[in-house]
């Protein structure tokens, strides 16, 4: 029962959705709005998962002591400390919360991924190697590219950015276009499994 | 080592509070009279209804870090209210030396957002006048009701149902008011009164959200103006068919704008006429000035005007924007169809002027606006522009249907046949042979294109190419000779209904010197240029007086939806309210639609006895004017009586033998009365009767008759309104809720079919069902690989992505490790899986678990050779940098879903010398993984090798089902393309663009 | 394995410290040196240029911009978004910004911020900050404003209903709020195009960084995105159309906007010294350092691979 | 000492805080993450209570009195039970609520992403650009087709595919590599301006 019933609401407000998409009624608007103002109502509480997840990780290495554990502690903290801030002073532009985001959120996240260049450098010396016929295509092809996006391809020789732009065009637009359609039917079969109640991973484990 | 670790937590954690401290600490302390704003001023708005006040004062310089301004209003200088704020960037400052705030119209005034109880506002001090906004609390804003026009928003089912009634018992007003709790409100909206003095004040909010002291408050009075002199005014006059015909441009203000007015003005009379308009514009600026000061003596005119009135609109209320009327002309004279009556002076006008048609240029024509405050403004005088009608734009042929596919909240107009027209060029080579040439078109349903034909001719009439555009992709390419400066186009359709054979339309590409490129030129269709008029699409329903426009489009468009909005919520003055209850008070009476002749509007009660009351209040005066009438003795007085008497009657006729009305009130029940009277005044305010005007901007109109429908509606009781609300005009058309969307029925089918391939291979396969999957080619490396690692002795290291277990492409990699793990059992050489999801962890311990029992080594299986290193994406590719390195792994497998770490982790592997296999659907990392690894399987192979070495019959039964839906969608790729290089387009054309 | 080194072996097994140190030089220089470079512009950012610029001085018309990224990638977004922004403030182009991300909530403030600097423009009159709208509501709200803007989205970020403001006068929904454009790193744009272009006809177009803007071709060839910013490439030039047809100035130095031309554009050279504010060429001066790296890039792969087919045609005459 | 420069000392110690991680695995590096993952979800909670919390529920229930609202709240509520053992079905009915609208999505993604693409793999073959990407995508979904070994003549076409593929790929590869380097040249941006404002 206690996997049934979410099946069948899942199921039956699915396809009462399915007829939503093809009807255009009043009638069928009112059901949208209705869903809306509920899935609204519900929304906020879906933070929570996140932040009880977290914390279940970090406090069971913090009482376990495990190695590190005190970064675990930073975490936890600075959690702590940043929606208490957010509460006290409000989140306004200006208030320490915001401080808290444009000096430590901000700059962090954007500093992530910059440490990407760095590796793709390294592994452009050692690693992209044309190991095979199609590596070479592979690389040639971005080679090309990347030649072309930049002001000095199209200094060097105009038929760089022309490449490109053709390569980008023709064969990307081709190659894409296939694997989009896999995607997409992918992702067209993924939603037609939850919705015939076949994919249950969803709904977790347990009983 | 246990001291020393809690040490450096607590240091980090102390690191940690110091940022923290940072911002709390840095307020610094500066002088506060510093930060007051200076010079705060208040200017009434011009040319507006008296509503509008503009506040300016200077901004505090940049180094003061002010990151807003608030600004609050009062009645009284000691209780202010927040209104609005304006935002600053703080490192910048605001770059002029004043700033602005516009209190004007009707705006935000409370709704369910504003605070409960009245509260002061943040930081202040004690004696401090400065509240946070108006609260919901009607003791504190019910008394400030009295001091703007407020608008209170209620939305039907509000309005309708949730009122309480409420009788006022005060000896000198006993009226019955409906009831409503802030909540039933979606808004009230304030209004500024004319002459009533208001406070404001502003203050500063520094970068760390310090409020300083406000200035000094400033009084604002707004005045009532003039309304805005119209910029023009194009008088037409049209010869042979002895009409005038006006356009004039819209104001900008029209809030209380009351009549438009249409005069005629004798050349002679113009300096009269110039004196006349100078003394208004002294006496609005003496009237002005007289309110500020009482001791002004009011001036006296001196002047009348002696331009003659022509035509005179009502503009409705809210106003109702239109730019075009036609006057005729009857043996020189010009007759109004009606008197015209000014609601203001009482004064009526019956126009019947003379105009000779032979002196025309005798006359001359002005514009004004007239306002509620009875201001008049006229626009400059302007002599008539003489023409002939074939001089007038051509009106096609128009319709207005309901739009298929929607909730009930389009009409479709259509008129005209297509048109195609260029819109830009472009060269694709250097030699300037081959130009690419852009175009859009425009049709209606009734014309569906087939087919666009374009002939292009060089400048001496030298046809060069053909094009027959039979799938519109918006663009043709054309080869050119070089130095080409002028091309010609012609351009012709095959369309759904016949087109006359000289239906051509003929465009050019011109050489521009300025941006060096051909430029597409004027569209003709015939003789007539496509751009240089403008269709104004005017509409009217039940409740409306005049017709509004709707919407100005260009004349290239061939139809427009036309959005009717789906609800119509009630504008109710808020003047009363009652503290006790917490209730704010509107009128219960509401209009339904206007009466037969447009003029007045028929309306009843929220609560029946009111409308009884007002029959009997009626009759009662009906009486006495009757009786009255045999006392009265002076002719004045009876001829007053007498109309008193008529209207009274007429009143009473309108409401007893009102169709609606009778219906309403026949109900047993209050509610089943209302939701009829509910259900009346929408169809009332959803009907509507359309006409079109084709303009070009400057007079030169054409104006439809209102359109008229082929076939009257039948009456059934699906549409009983109609029959009640007939009389007014049998076309109105109103919109409904449709019950199928067409444009998705392909959706539709090839869902259907999708679903039953999933559902059917599913089960074939749970029935175990043999269903062949190919060989892929990944896989015979994966058993290679393996083998690899045991000739030298070495371990192989597996990761299953760094998804959860809800991702596809994390299970198809479990699936994978499950036949490596039982490889390396049978090899008995260790595999090494780190794990990053700790959902997954268990869940890949078990597999390699049970690979071990299958290849019969289960003494092999070491639970430590699955763990957990971290949950942060770059530790944890760290952490299997360290294993490849240390541990010098033969063989390395990534299976599952990557991001942007994918590439740290080949990386080092490649470095390290070992082969890499890997496998995921991330498009992005694919390339990565392919130019670093050994293999790689490449997205869907992904599914396809973990669906054929686990043969589960979830993921094998829906990877067959994907496979037929690909051989469909090959199938119809390849038919269609064919079919639609050699013109048959129906293919391609059943398939949804968008 | 005692056999020495031999050149190409021992520029392999260089230590990568040296290499990420060259990466920093490589991309410090160009930005402390700065120098002009020639912005080519292309098709699928004209595009959104065009389409934008369309909607000049109408009040029927406006633009949403949804801001779908956090910190992350706002080197490559936030370019793109100011100068769109400056692009809307100076012609007179209706604005509507929204986000559900709560990191997108201080960016869009920021680059709103950024951008009315040099202009007189207002909140609720000129352009429309809708706020920070969870995650849980994407769907919704945007189905939502399919039928009615106002009600789909309630409040904007000052927690005012939008229902009244004089800017959504003559907005309803998608039919008025005729371009959809979409800032992100992921697959964001997807939902709008699947939804609210399938659904209701909306035009939609990407602000995307360059990791996703090859994968969006086929939608730009059927049209399902009108157009298309990718990187800070896409950023600068827009950038430059802006300061070219927006921006432009008679002789007397007023300003005087002109309509986009290709021809123009292809042979316009703009001076970064005659931009004053270093917000209005950011991305700009970046691509100088991009072009350093991208060189440098192809130049560590060639090298990488020379090295690794010598190695190889040694290890194959050892091994025989 | 402005507060600005303060502010951008913090932001680009911690800058240099994880590029450290460059030179190996540090402390540094380790403290700078943990703080970072923790303030980001910090930094969700205010503002999720703010925006949505407020107006979607207790404004609705409280002052708008429309106590339907109470319903979803109670299930959004539910969702703490994900983390006990006996009760966590119960958090089944907030998730289950707001998936039903995969309804919506499997005609909606079948609409857009698989019947319009289908749409524009069908234009007619006018010159050989169009032609190439009609063979491109042909020979690719025969690539991705598992219900047929890749022999013979059917193999050497698909084998077509796969050119097509890495050139797309090779495309992807050109644009990632610039979308990192920009994210660096931002970084390194703040660094020399905001923080040092060495550059002009």
């Amino acid at each position: 029962m206690k996997r049934q019933i979410p099946l069948i609401i899942v199921i039956g407000l699915g396809f009462v959705f399915v007829a939503h998409t093809f009807i255009p009624a009043k009638i069928s608007v009112d059901f949208y709005e209705w869903w809306q103002t509920w899935s609204k109502a519900i929304s906020p509480f879906a933070v929570v998962l996140g932040v009880m997840s977290l914390f279940m990780v970090h406090s069971t290495k913090i009482t376990r002591k495990v190695s590190n554990w005190q970064y675990s502690a930073v975490t936890l903290g600075s959690l702590a400390i940043t929606s208490l801030i957010g509460f006290v002073w409000g989140t306004q532009e200006g208030t320490p919360f915001m401080w808290l985001f444009k000096n430590i959120q901000m700059p962090m996240g954007a500093t992530m991924f910059s440490l990407l260049a760095f590796h793709i450098a390294s592994a452009a010396y050692k690693a992209f190697r044309a190991r095979s016929l199609e590596a070479t295509v592979l690389l040639l092809a971005a080679c090309i590219v990347m030649l072309g996006q930049v002001p000095l391809g199209s200094q060097i020789s105009k038929w760089i950015p022309e490449t490109s732009q053709w390569i980008l065009n023709v064969p990307n637009l081709a190659a894409k276009r296939a694997i989009a359609l896999g995607v997409g039917l992918g992702m067209t079969a993924t939603s037609l499994k939850i919705l015939l109640g076949i994919e249950r991973t969803y709904l977790g484990g347990g009983d | 080592m246990k001291s020393s670790q809690f040490k450096t937590g607590l240091v980090l954690i102390l690191l940690v509070s110091s940022f923290i401290l940072i911002p709390v600490s840095a307020g610094a302390a500066l002088n506060q009279t510093d930060f007051i704003v200076d010079n705060l001023q208040v200017h009434d708005i011009p040319y507006d209804d008296g509503s509008g006040l503009m506040l300016s004062w200077k901004p505090l310089p940049k180094e003061r870090r002010i990151i807003e301004y608030r600004v609050y209003r009062g009645i009284t200088p000691d209780s202010l209210f927040y209104i609005g704020r304006i935002d600053v960037n703080v490192k910048t400052g605001v770059p002029g030396d004043e700033m602005y705030f516009y209190d004007i119209d009707f705006n935000y005034f409370m709704d369910t957002q504003a605070p409960a109880r009245l509260k002061r506002e943040k930081q202040q001090p004690k004696e401090s006048p400065l509240y946070q906004r108006y609260p919901r609390d009607a003791r504190i804003t019910g008394p400030q009701l009295k001091h703007y026009d407020i608008l209170g928003v209620i939305s039907e089912k509000d309005y309708y149902y949730k009122n309480q009634r409420f009788d006022k018992h005060a000896e000198d007003d006993t009226t019955t008011y409906a009831g409503l709790k802030v909540r039933n409100f979606s808004q009230m909206a304030k209004k500024l009164i004319t002459d009533h003095e208001y406070y404001y004040t502003v203050l500063a909010v520094s970068e760390s959200r310090k409020y300083y002291p406000h200035c000094e408050p400033v009084i604002g009075i707004p005045r009532e103006n003039a309304p805005e002199k119209t910029k023009n005014l194009f008088p037409v006059y049209v010869q042979d068919l002895n009409r005038l015909q006006f356009e004039w441009s819209l104001p900008t203000f029209a809030d209380d704008i009351y009549y438009h007015n249409i005069y005629i003005l004798n050349r002679q009379d113009i300096e009269t006429f110039n004196n006349y308009i100078r003394e208004l514009q002294e006496l609005e600026v003496n009237d002005i000035a007289r309110k500020a000061d009482s001791t002004l003596t009011a001036l006296t005119p001196q002047y009348s005007n002696p331009a003659q009135l022509i035509y005179r609109r009502y503009s409705g209320y809210p106003y109702t924007p239109s730019r075009t009327v036609s006057v005729d002309v009857t043996d020189n004279r010009i007759i109004g169809p009606k008197v015209y009556k000014n609601l203001f002076t009482g004064e009526e006008t019956t126009v019947d002027v003379p105009f000779q048609t032979d002196q025309f240029e005798d006359y001359y024509f002005v514009f004004s606006l007239y306002d509620a405050a009875r201001y008049e403004t006229f626009s400059d005088p302007v002599p008539a522009e003489v023409i002939t009608s074939d001089q007038l734009p051509e009106l096609p042929e128009f319709e207005i249907q309901d739009r298929k596919d929607d909730k009930g909240d389009y009409n479709i107009v259509r008129w005209g046949k297509p048109v195609v027209y260029l819109t830009n060029s472009s060269y694709l080579n250097e030699k300037k042979t081959r130009l690419l040439i852009n175009y859009e078109y425009n049709t209606n349903e009734n014309y569906k294109i087939r087919s666009i034909y374009f002939r292009v001719f060089d400048e001496n009439g030298n046809e060069i190419k053909l094009i027959n555009e039979f799938y519109q992709d918006l663009k043709i390419s054309v080869k050119i000779p070089e130095n080409t400066v002028l091309l010609n186009f012609e351009m012709t359709f095959k369309c759904s209904n016949p087109l006359p054979e000289d239906y051509v339309i003929r465009q050019q590409l011109y050489l521009d010197e300025i941006t060096n490129s051909l430029l597409p030129d004027k569209v003709y269709l015939g003789n007539e240029d496509l751009k240089a008029n403008e269709y104004y699409i005017y509409k009217r329903n039940y409740t409306d007086e005049e017709f509004r426009l709707s919407k100005k489009v260009a004349g290239t468009y061939r139809e427009l939806d036309d959005n009717i909005r789906y609800e119509n919520a009630h504008f109710k003055l808020v003047k009363e309210f009652d503290a006790d209850k917490q209730l704010y008070l509107v009128s219960p009476s509401f209009s339904v639609k206007m009466d037969s002749t447009g003029e007045n509007s028929i309306g009843s009660y929220l609560y029946r006895d009111l409308q009884e009351d007002r029959l009997k209040s009626y009759e009662k005066s009906l009486l006495e004017y009757k009786t009255s009438l045999d006392t009265l003795i002076t002719e004045e007085e009876i001829a007053q009586a007498e109309s008193a008497v008529e209207y009274y009657q007429n009143q009473i006729d309108q409401i007893s033998n009102n169709p609606i009305l009778q219906q309403a009130e026949s109900y047993g029940s209050d509610r089943a009365r209302i939701r009829y009277l509910d259900k009346v005044r929408h169809y009332a305010k959803n009907s509507f009767e359309y006409k079109i005007v084709k303009s070009n901007g400057k007079g030169y109109f054409s104006e439809s008759t209102i359109h008229v429908r082929e076939k009257p509606i039948a009456l059934t009781p699906d549409n009983v309104y109609v029959a009640h609300l007939n009389g007014l005009g049998k076309d109105h058309f109103f919109p409904r809720s449709n019950w199928f969307k067409m444009q998705m029925l392909p959706a539709l089918i090839a869902s259907l079919i999708f679903g039953i391939l999933v559902y059917v291979m599913i089960k074939k396969a749970k029935q175990g069902h043999d269903l062949y999957i190919r060989p892929i080619a990944g896989i015979q490396e994966i058993d290679n690989a393996i083998g690899r690692a045991t000739e030298m002795g070495k371990p192989i290291l597996f990761v299953p992505g760094l998804s959860s277990i809800g991702d596809v492409a994390t299970l198809a990699g479990l699936a994978i490790l499950s036949r490596v793990a039982k490889k390396a059992a049978e090899y008995d050489t260790r595999i090494l899986v780190p794990v990053r999801d700790y959902i997954v962890l268990p869940i890949a311990q078990e597999i390699v678990k049970e690979a071990h029992y299958e290849a019969g080594r289960p003494d092999s299986y070491d639970r430590n050779s699955v763990f957990f290193i971290t949950d942060a994406q770059f530790a944890f590719v760290a952490g299997v940098n360290g294993i490849m390195i240390r541990e010098k792994t033969a063989t390395n497998f990534y299976m599952g879903m990557f991001w942007a770490e994918a590439l740290l982790m080949t990386e080092t592997g490649s470095s390290t010398g070992a082969i890499q296999i890997s496998g995921t659907d991330a498009v992005t990392q694919i390339p990565f993984f392919i130019t670093t690894c050994d293999y790689t399987l490449i997205g869907e192979e992904l599914y396809a090798a973990s669906a054929y070495l686990a043969r589960e019959p979830l993921q094998l039964g829906s990877l067959k089902a994907v496979d037929y839906f690909k051989l469909l969608i090959l199938i119809f790729v390849i038919s269609g393309t064919l079919l639609s290089t050699v013109h048959l387009t129906f293919l391609i054309n059943s398939f949804p663009e968008k | 394995m005692s056999e020495k080194m031999n050149f190409f072996e021992r520029l392999q097994a260089l230590d990568r410290r040296w290499i990420y140190l060259v990466v920093l030089l490589a991309i410090m220089v160009p930005l402390v040196i700065p120098f002009n470079s020639k912005t080519y512009v292309t098709e699928p950012s004209e595009n959104v240029y065009k389409k934008i610029d369309s909607f000049t001085g109408r009040t029927d018309r406006a633009i949403l911009m949804c801001f779908s990224h956090d910190a992350s990638t706002m080197a490559e977004l936030f370019p793109m978004e100011v100068a769109i922004l400056r692009h809307c403030f100076e012609r007179k182009i209706q604005v509507l910004t929204i986000c559900f991300m709560p990191q997108a909530k201080p960016l869009m403030d920021y680059a709103i911020n950024t951008a009315k600097e040099d202009y007189n423009v207002q909140s609720g009159i000129d352009y429309l900050n809708l706020g920070y709208k969870p995650y849980g509501l994407f769907l919704p709200i945007m189905l939502g404003m399919g039928d009615d803007i106002a009600k789909a989205v309630e409040t904007d970020d000052q927690g005012r209903k939008v229902d009244n403001l004089p800017i959504m006068k003559e907005l309803s929904n998608y039919n008025e709020l005729n371009l959809v454009i979409d800032f992100a790193a992921s697959a964001a744009v997807y939902s709008w195009i699947i939804y609210a272009r399938a659904r209701f006809g909306a035009n939609v177009a990407a602000g995307i960084t360059a990791v996703m803007a090859a994968d969006n071709y086929p939608y730009l060839q059927t049209g399902q995105l009108t157009g298309m910013l990718s990187g800070l490439k896409g950023a600068a030039e827009y950038e430059k159309m802006v300061d070219v047809f927006a921006m432009h100035k008679d002789e007397y130095g007023n300003p005087d906007p002109r309509e986009f031309s290709k021809e123009v554009i292809k042979n316009t050279w703009i001076k970064m010294s005659d931009i004053k504010e270093r917000r209005y060429k950011t991305a700009r001066i970046g691509m100088n350092a991009q072009t350093v790296a991208h060189i440098m890039i192809i130049f560590f792969i060639i090298i990488g691979n020379i090295g690794y087919f010598v190695t190889r045609a040694k290890k194959k005459v050892t091994a025989e | 000492m402005t507060f600005e420069f303060i502010s951008n000392t913090v932001a680009a110690f911690l800058t240099l805080c994880i590029f450290s991680f460059l030179y190996k695995d540090n402390p540094f590096y380790k403290f700078a993450e943990s703080l970072f993952v923790g303030v980001s979800m910090g930094y969700a909670i205010p503002l999720v209570y703010e925006n949505a919390f407020i107006p979607f529920v207790y404004r609705p229930i409280f002052v708008e009195h429309n106590f339907l609202i109470i319903i979803p709240s109670i299930m959004g509520a539910l969702y703490i039970f994900r983390f006990t053992r006996n009760l966590s079905w119960l958090s089944r009915y907030p998730i289950v609520f707001g998936m039903a609208i995969v309804g919506m999505g499997v005609p909606m993604s079948m609409h857009g992403s698989v019947l319009v693409q289908m749409r524009s793999a069908m234009l007619p073959l006018d010159n050989l650009n169009t032609i190439l990407i009609f063979i491109g995508t042909v020979t690719i979904l025969m690539y991705f087709f598992f219900s047929k070994e890749h022999r013979g003549l059917y193999g050497k076409i698909t084998n077509i595919g796969v050119w097509f593929m890495m050139i797309g790929f090779g495309a992807s590869f050109g644009y990632t590599v610039m979308a990192r380097i920009s994210l660096l040249i931002g970084r390194i941006q703040f660094l020399l301006d905001d923080w040092l404002g060495i550059m002009r």
